[in-house]
């Protein structure tokens, strides 16, 4: 636990209205004290925070009393008011926690049972997001104050169903990590203000970064130079001098500039460990690359591959070489490094411990590499991979799995038996009907008939008056039965026709009855003590609301009474399930318990 | 296979389509900017409509007439079905919608934008997806500033995805591949092994800036037998095309709106079942039964009072409006027989029709007048044979309308459902 | 169709495709007091007095056989003053041809006739008019069915009947025969149709003209016999027995009412993978299967 | 059907105007049943068919059980129809109950209908010569009603008038031409609306003009109106003998010849007549696809017009609210131009009679897309007219060079309160005041 006590000074009330005595509240890992300051006044307390079931306190505003109510098992419960928010809240969480047992409690199922299997540490954060859904959501805080404050559900419990709700607050981008940028950090421009010939260049730890990822030699440099022999901040005008001086293209005053000052020069000539790295990289160049193409050429030395970024094209003396930067290495080097991903992850903020941070990277992976065992593995697979030719290859796509159905008629009959069944009707008609027809004599009765209407012409009249009559009135009959029972709109909400308060009433009845049954059903089946005792709790609390829905329906008026029963019916209905369900499941447990002497399944 | 090969196909077609594209784009730059274009002008600009524009003999306009290309197209998708029948398909589906709404999404090449095509056709996506898979549901996410964001976690309710969708569109920063994989894989690792867990990618960027090495990820959701198929709206990029073929999936690019319509609806019937990863298991569904009429009850939906309606979960009793769903209170999935039913067509395929060699063409004496179908006349112009296919099975002469009618949409064959004995092998199989 | 052109079209006007059943078994067996004959002439009395109310109406006839389904009347070929004539001929030559096709010479019980073949037909009719253009008449099919449903048609039917959800068309059944249709009570619910049964067979026309004449647009504003629905509570495929809540197979989606090892229906045993068909020999599977 | 200031009503308008004894008789004969049923309302249809074998009277309460709460005003309309053309007949029973029951002999020619289905009024006659196929009668038809609508539009341009009967001109010029002496003919506003109108409306108009002036010429109507209807149950395409006409009505074939409503045609020994679809549409009371020929019109954003027809007539129709621009073979482009409907509705012609023109004679690919013409034309062909009459005159008067600021003010209070201010210039002090209220004015200022 965070901090072993707290001490706060708080007003002490018996209840709300009572003006309060002043003291100091100390909380312990197990208890609280709360010390009159008057030494005369009883107002003593000491009370162990087992016998604390609920922590209420009020909304954080300018003009109202912070205040924090601790509810007690026996229904009595010790209200506190405190100077400040910051005190109060302080305390509440050391509630909180205290009354939230220690995850490793052994004796919990002992002594105080409804323990959440983890009762996480709560976070203020946590806290704090769970304070803001309660204050924006008003029917929640309601649900809550039942609950959560009537001991129904543990602060846990209440959250879990709501997690989602919880986690929208936080935005998913923290989980993840964001790749470096593709865009290539010489793009960098100098800004330079008008007048004086300084350039100014601006510096991000995420520039400062990627120099890093993609210039070894500069961050070994970093790590010599800084801060031992110069500050940061003449390492890195050096380095941007040493940019500009590139940017200017003038190789011959970079020469001259490196020759004299030799930090610079680290910056000016060639990185040298990218150099040797990829020459290590060339030795292990895919295989089937044909090498010979280009003989000797390990992309470093040769300049520019023929595209050349600087002007002065024509003093390509050897001695400049050094000092000349192709485009394109720098830009295969950027690729690399974005495919490299960002590997490290230290806060980008602190200069020093990226640089190291990378430096050790970049050895583990040449360590890797010493270690040439799965460079070969997967030398071998790439050549496999490059050798064939996709075109001819069979499908890659993987094998799939065969279905064979025995019978459609299944698939009817699961439909058949009880479609007829609700037409009241047995299916005995076709089924069980074993007339041997034959198939001439019934082929033969039709034709018959086709020919006899033939040449005699329908029947005249189709249909007598009579029983014209008879049909259309029993269809309108049917009809306007039918109609009797559309007769009310279902679009009207019988909601609005009851009064206001017993309207208000009925939803909350049922926004909590929801709430329970969400929890008890979510704790089946039932696996642990935890989760018996839990459901053992909503059950009560169910009942509970058992009797309320049923004072609800005597409470309305007469003429609402009709509306009201039909509303609360669905509800006792679904009540009426979970009993059933737990009873049923009970009993099954119970026989399982004899076998099972803890009785938990 | 067939699909395989087309991604080569797609890949060259591509790059240089996108070429003339640019190409096209330069023109119109000479020919002062494409936004001095009215709206109208610009339908030329790019339609081109006139150059499908035809003339008879007599130098009359005429209609243009393109349903013989579309009956090839859809001849070829079918084939691609067509091969998986008989196996088991991916009934029971969760599916993941990534959606790349990086700086790429908002290339113009599409009309109006990449992001906005997209999510038309993703709309549509997810219409025609809970018709053919009414056991099944979707999630969106999407990719931005090179993190992935989940817009819409997995639901039966397509109006909710869409208008999610068409609330967050805009584009912005790199795209991600690895988050997305990861996010996805963090989600569908959740559901129960019967579920068939894929994700859609559709791809505009031509690059992913990763946080780490995506080979992780690819082979983690792997493992999780999540299937990745891949719908790319630039050009072939070697990355996408090895997720597919780790995880099974399949990769295409998109020429057109066109090509990417017909792309997308390619993955709304169900897949067929990969070996390993098909885990048949029971699930536990309730079927509810429809409130009576005169009952009143508040929906657990949206706590609204109704008459009638409504159906009523079996186990914990409370109200649900539509089918299918999930039960609020209890967790139960309620569905109804019919929604089973609307499954069992992918249990029962139906074979694809076969073209009519143009040897029997020849002698027309041989072929029927009319399509068994719809009567219609099969005859084409000068009362000769027009193009007509026929049942390997009850070797019934089909229109094409008919033919493309009869495996989208209606899933018989009239001329097998109207025979006697094809009832027996039809039984058999 | 655009708002117009609906306008321009008259809105009563409607293609009504009439599936006949006529399977010999049922009718010969069946004491309803409603002759073949008599059926018939209220039949094509239904049919004339459809193509009285709007000229324009058209009325296609399919008969649904016990061997096979056929076309026997097309309003929009035959003359008007042959209709009976006509239809009464191709009728006799359907009755004739599927005799033919009977292979049997004598079965027990009443065979069902097959009601998934001339369902099919009339929606691939049904999509050819729907094609023509903006300007078509409003469609819907109507069942006069008897005999008893098919189970091997179930898949079939079923898919039939989405089909014409998809396409708005509502199915229309009425029941003649001694028991409800189950697929016909789905049919006409899911479709939006209308579904009766009459009581008094000897009146049918009046039933015909007072349910079943109704157009698609003043149903908008008339009360008809809506089919309430079959209960959608499925039934398990080992007892046949309807079950509130029961356990899916996720291959084949047979249905359990508790929980087995090994799915009776597709074979599958639960939780674990399949058996694999490598692609090569699902090749060879793909022409035959 | 556009909203037309000239009635076009249908003709079982006509028929129910008929007085009783008349009506009865009709009802004699089985086509006009037929017809009559036809043009009823779908809901009057239906409740005709569901008594069609019901001799007891019906009570109402037993009817509008099927009617659904928002029918309701439908039911109305198809009782008081059926009541008015005298097919229901309405009494109140002892149970204070009003009670329906299908006119008897309406009732028996129906039965007798349903029973032998379609029954053709004539035999046609077996010929052995070659008749015209149905494509090139109905090409015949439309030629000549195309060719009596064209002379309508430029009657001026003496070849423009064919063969056509003076009687038959009389009845246009009843309305559609004003002829002044001597000079050429001009069209009238309803005339301008007739031309816009779709075939069916003109057909109406026309035949409704031609009963009303054979009346004149003392012809019994119902005699008349139950052969047109017959007309409209032959079977068109084929012959009918001219012989088994009377008199009279010979000559009325020969008239309806020159409209195209029938082809004469004279062999060896006898001639025969040839309904054409025109003919057959004369029963139907609503327009429909078979009598109006496919739409043609494209028009885009931009008020550019494509007409893809080869008809000179729809030029000329176009050519009343549009540029024509140019013309192919079988194409005509042109713009909507706010001249041209200016020029339009200086005619009498409606934008909303042109937009419903535009929206029904759309070409069948743009027909498919909703708007079939593209919102901001129509409403720019709206704002147009409305333009026209922007500008609304309320004589009035103006008060200026009041003597003080309080005496201007006074006097706009006081034209406030008969609310006869129109406008006040509180700077220069000017008021406009409604005329009706000026003599009040003088009245007070003058107090001042």
């Amino acid at each position: 636990m965070s901090e072993r006590q707290v001490i706060k000074r708080a007003k002490y009330k018996s209840s709300i209205k009572d003006p309060g005595t002043p003291g100091v509240l100390t909380m312990k890992r197990e208890r609280f004290v709360f010390m009159p300051s008057d030494p005369r006044s009883l107002m003593k307390l000491n009370v162990e925070f087992r016998f604390i079931i609920g922590h209420k306190f009020s909304k954080e505003a300018p003009n109202k009393k912070a205040l924090l109510n601790l509810t007690q098992d026996k229904g009595e419960s010790y209200i506190f008011e405190f100077d400040s928010f910051p005190d109060r809240d302080a305390c509440r969480d050391f509630v909180a926690m205290a009354i939230a047992p220690p995850a490793n409690a052994g004796k919990a199922s002992s002594d105080k049972p409804s323990v959440p299997p983890s009762s996480e540490q709560l976070s203020t954060a946590e806290m704090d997001r769970r304070i803001k859904l309660l204050q924006v959501d008003s029917e929640l805080q309601k649900l809550h104050k039942e609950f959560v404050m009537g001991g129904v559900l543990t602060e846990a419990e209440f959250w879990a169903t709501r997690k989602k709700s919880l986690d929208e607050k936080i935005s998913s981008k923290s989980k993840q990590r964001v790749g470096l940028k593709s865009d290539m950090i010489f793009n960098v421009k100098p800004s330079s203000d008008g007048q004086s010939n300084r350039v100014k260049y601006s510096l991000t730890p995420e520039i400062i970064h990627q120099i890093f990822a993609e210039k070894p030699a500069v961050r070994r440099a970093y790590l010599n130079l800084v801060p031992k022999k110069m500050t940061e901040t003449d390492f890195w005008m050096k380095y941007w001098r040493a940019e500009y001086l590139h940017s200017t293209k003038n190789i011959v005053a970079a020469a001259a500039e490196a020759a004299e000052d030799e930090e610079l020069a680290v910056f000016l000539k060639q990185d040298d460990i990218l150099a040797s790295e990829a020459r290590r990289k060339i030795r292990r160049v895919d295989p089937t690359l044909d090498m010979e193409a280009d003989e000797g050429d390990d992309y470093t030395h040769l300049p520019d591959h023929g595209l050349s970024r600087d002007v002065s094209k024509d003093l390509t003396d050897s001695q400049y070489d050094l000092y000349k930067r192709s485009f394109l290495q720098d830009l295969n080097r950027h690729a690399a490094v974005v495919l490299e991903g960002r590997s490290v992850d230290v806060e980008l903020g602190d200069t020093r411990s990226v640089a190291e941070a990378l430096t050790r990277l970049k050895e583990v992976e040449s360590a890797n590499e010493a270690s040439n065992t799965h460079v070969e593995q997967g030398r071998s697979d790439l050549i496999s991979r490059m050798a064939e030719l996709e075109d001819l290859q069979g499908p890659r796509d993987h094998p799939v799995a065969p279905l064979s159905i025995k019978d459609p008629r299944d698939y009817f009959d699961s439909q058949q038996a009880n479609a007829i069944k609700t037409l009241g009707e047995s299916q005995s008609g076709s089924k069980h009907k074993k007339s041997i027809l034959n198939a001439h004599e019934a082929y033969g009765s039709l034709r018959k008939s086709i020919s006899e209407i033939k040449d005699l012409g329908l029947t005249d009249p189709i249909i007598k008056s009579e029983v014209a009559m008879k049909v259309f009135s029993e269809l309108t009959l049917r009809i306007s039965n039918t109609k009797y029972h559309h007769g009310k709109d279902p679009h009207e909400s019988i909601l609005d026709g009851l009064p206001n308060a017993t309207k208000e009433e009925i939803l909350h009845q049922w926004t909590s009855i929801q709430e329970l049954l969400k929890h008890f059903w979510s704790s089946y089946p039932i696996t642990t003590t935890y989760l018996h005792i839990k459901v053992n709790k909503v059950k009560d609390a169910m009942s509970k609301i058992y009797q309320k829905l049923q004072e609800i329906k005597s409470s309305v008026r007469q003429d609402f009474r009709h509306p009201v029963s039909l509303l609360v019916q669905p509800m006792t209905q679904a009540l009426d399930a979970a009993f059933a369900h737990y009873e049923v499941d009970f009993q099954k447990r119970s026989t399982k318990s004899v076998e099972r002497p803890n009785g938990f399944v | 296979m067939f699909q395989h090969n087309n991604n080569g196909g797609g890949h060259q077609y591509n790059t240089n389509t996108t070429n003339q594209q640019q190409s096209q784009a330069e023109e119109e730059e000479e020919d002062n900017d494409v936004e001095g274009l009215e709206a109208w002008e610009r339908a030329y600009a790019d339609e081109r409509s006139w150059e499908s524009l035809q003339e008879d003999e007599s130098g009359l306009l005429r209609p243009i007439d393109n349903k013989t290309i579309q009956h090839a197209q859809y001849r070829r998708r079918l084939r691609t079905y067509s091969s998986s029948a008989r196996i088991q398909k991916g009934l029971i589906r969760f599916l993941y919608i990534v959606i790349d709404l990086s700086r790429a999404a908002g290339e113009m090449d599409f009309r109006p934008s990449r992001m906005f095509v997209v999510a038309k056709q993703v709309e549509a996506f997810i219409r025609e997806f809970f018709d053919q898979n009414p056991l099944s549901q979707i999630g969106l996410i999407t990719i931005k500033d090179g993190v992935a964001q989940c817009l819409t976690d997995l639901g039966g309710s397509p109006e909710s995805h869409i208008n999610a969708l068409m609330g967050k569109l805009g584009c912005s920063g790199d795209a991600s591949l690895q988050n997305a994989l990861d996010l996805v894989h963090e989600y569908l690792n959740q559901i129960p092994s019967y579920g068939h867990r894929e994700a859609l990618i559709l791809y505009s960027a031509l690059s992913t800036c990763d946080p780490g090495d995506i080979m992780d990820s690819i082979q983690k959701c792997k493992k999780a037998k999540i299937r990745c198929s891949i719908i790319g709206l630039s050009a072939e990029i070697f990355i996408c095309k090895h997720i597919c073929q780790e995880t099974g999936g399949s990769y295409s690019v998109a020429l057109d709106e066109a090509h990417l319509k017909e792309l997308v609806l390619e993955h709304a019937p169900p897949p067929p079942a990969i070996a390993e990863f098909a885990i048949s298991n029971l699930i536990k569904m309730g079927f509810p039964q429809r409130a009576g009429e005169g009952v009143l009850s508040i929906c657990s939906c949206h706590k609204e009072a109704k008459f009638g309606g409504g159906y009523t979960c079996p186990r914990c009793k409370a109200r649900v409006c539509e089918l299918p769903t999930e039960c609020r209170i209890c967790g139960l999935t309620l569905v109804s027989s019919p929604h089973l039913a609307r499954s069992y067509h992918h249990l029962f395929p139906i074979t694809p029709f076969d073209d009519v060699p143009p040897s029997l063409l020849k002698n027309s004496q041989l072929l029927p007048k009319s399509c068994f179908g719809c009567q219609q006349s099969l005859l084409g112009p000068a009362n000769l044979p027009g193009p007509s296919v026929a049942c390997p099975k009850c070797k019934q002469y089909f229109c094409l309308d008919c033919d493309i009618y009869i495996h989208e949409s209606l899933h018989n064959c009239p001329g097998c459902e109207s025979f006697k004995q094809s009832k027996l092998d039809r039984g058999t199989e | 169709m655009t708002p117009v052109s609906r306008k321009l079209y008259t809105d009563d006007v409607s293609l009504l495709v009439v599936l006949i059943d006529t399977n010999p078994y049922f009718w010969s067996t069946n004491n309803s007091g409603l002759p073949y004959s008599k059926f018939l002439s209220h039949l094509v009395a239904f049919l004339n007095s459809i193509l009285l109310l709007n000229q324009l109406n058209q009325v296609v006839g399919i008969a649904t056989g016990v061997n096979s389904c056929g076309y026997i009347y097309d309003s929009s070929l035959a003359p008007p003053n042959k209709r009976a004539e006509t239809l009464l001929q191709k009728l006799e030559e359907f009755v004739i041809k599927d005799e033919e096709l009977s292979a049997e010479d004598s079965v027990d019980g009443i065979k069902s006739s097959l009601l998934s073949g001339s369902l099919s037909m009339a929606l691939c009719y049904i999509q050819r008019v729907l094609r023509s253009g903006s300007l078509h008449p409003q469609p819907r099919i109507l069942c006069l069915h008897g005999s008893p449903d098919g189970p091997g048609q179930y898949v079939a039917v079923m898919n039939s009947i989405f089909s014409a959800q998809r396409s708005m068309l509502p199915i229309d059944s009425c029941v003649i025969g001694a028991q409800h249709s189950a697929f016909l009570q789905q049919a006409s619910h899911i479709t939006g149709g209308i579904y009766s049964k009459p009581q008094q067979l000897d009146g049918l026309f009046q039933y015909l003209s007072t349910l079943f004449a109704t157009d698609l647009h003043s149903r908008s504003f008339i009360q008809l016999h809506k089919s309430v629905g079959v209960d959608f509570r499925a039934s398990c495929f080992c007892h046949k027995s309807t079950i509130d809540m029961g356990y899916i197979c996720s291959v084949c989606l047979s249905i359990f009412c508790k929980p087995h090892k090994k799915c009776s229906t597709c074979g599958s045993t639960f939780g674990q993978p399949q058996a694999t068909v490598s692609p090569t020999n699902l090749k060879r599977k793909a022409p035959d299967s | 059907m556009p909203e037309v200031r000239i009635i076009a009503k249908n003709f079982m308008d006509m028929v129910a105007s008929l007085p009783a004894t008349k009506l009865d008789n009709l009802y004699h004969n089985a086509f006009i049943c037929e017809a009559i049923l036809r043009s009823l309302p779908p809901l009057a249809k239906k409740y005709v068919l569901q008594m069609l074998y019901i001799i007891e009277p019906i009570v109402t309460t037993s009817m509008e059980a099927w009617v659904a709460a928002e029918g309701m005003s439908k039911h109305r309309v198809a009782i008081d129809k059926l009541v008015q053309l005298r097919l229901f007949t309405e009494t109140v029973d002892r149970k204070r109950e009003t009670t329906y029951r299908l006119n008897p002999t309406f009732q028996k020619n129906l039965q007798n209908h349903i029973l032998h289905g379609g029954v053709l009024p004539r035999e046609p006659m077996k010929i052995n010569v070659r008749l015209p196929s149905s494509a090139d009668l109905d090409a015949y038809a439309s030629g000549q009603w195309e060719s009596f609508l064209l002379h309508l539009i430029s009657s001026t341009e003496a070849e423009a008038t064919r063969n056509i009967s003076s009687s038959m001109m009389k009845i246009f010029q009843r309305g559609l031409l004003s002829q002044r002496d001597r000079e050429a003919p001009m069209l009238t506003e309803s005339g301008f609306q007739f031309l816009l109108m779709d075939t069916n409306a003109q057909l109406w108009y026309v035949i409704r003009e031609y009963i009303t002036h054979c009346e004149e010429r003392g012809v019994d109507t119902s005699d008349l109106i139950s052969f047109l209807l017959e007309l409209s149950f032959h079977v068109s395409g084929e012959a009918y003998n001219m012989n088994t006409l009377s008199h009279s009505q010979g000559s009325i074939v020969k008239d309806l010849a020159d409209l195209g409503l029938v082809k004469l045609q004279q062999g060896m020994k006898e001639s025969w007549f040839i309904p054409t679809k025109l003919a057959i549409n004369l029963s139907i009371s609503l327009s429909d696809a078979s009598s109006r020929k496919q739409g043609y019109v494209v028009v885009e954003t931009n008020f550019r017009l494509y007409a893809y027809t080869t008809s000179k007539l729809h030029c000329e129709i176009l050519r009343l609210f549009a540029r024509i621009e140019y013309q192919l073979p079988n194409l005509i482009v042109g713009a909507i131009t706010k001249e041209n409907l200016y020029k339009a509705f200086q005619n009498g012609i409606t934008s909303d009679q042109i937009i419903c023109f535009l929206q029904q004679n759309a070409h069948p690919r743009v027909a498919e897309k909703v708007p079939s013409v593209p919102e901001n034309v129509t409403d720019q062909i709206r704002l147009w007219e409305s333009d026209l009459n922007r500008v609304e005159m309320t004589p009035s008067h103006l008060y200026d060079e009041f003597p003080s600021r309080d005496a201007f003010e006074a006097a706009c209070d006081f034209a406030r309160e008969y609310g006869g201010l129109l406008w006040e210039d509180s700077v220069k002090m000017r008021v406009i005041v409604k005329a009706e209220t000026y003599d009040h004015m003088k009245r007070f200022l003058r107090q001042k």
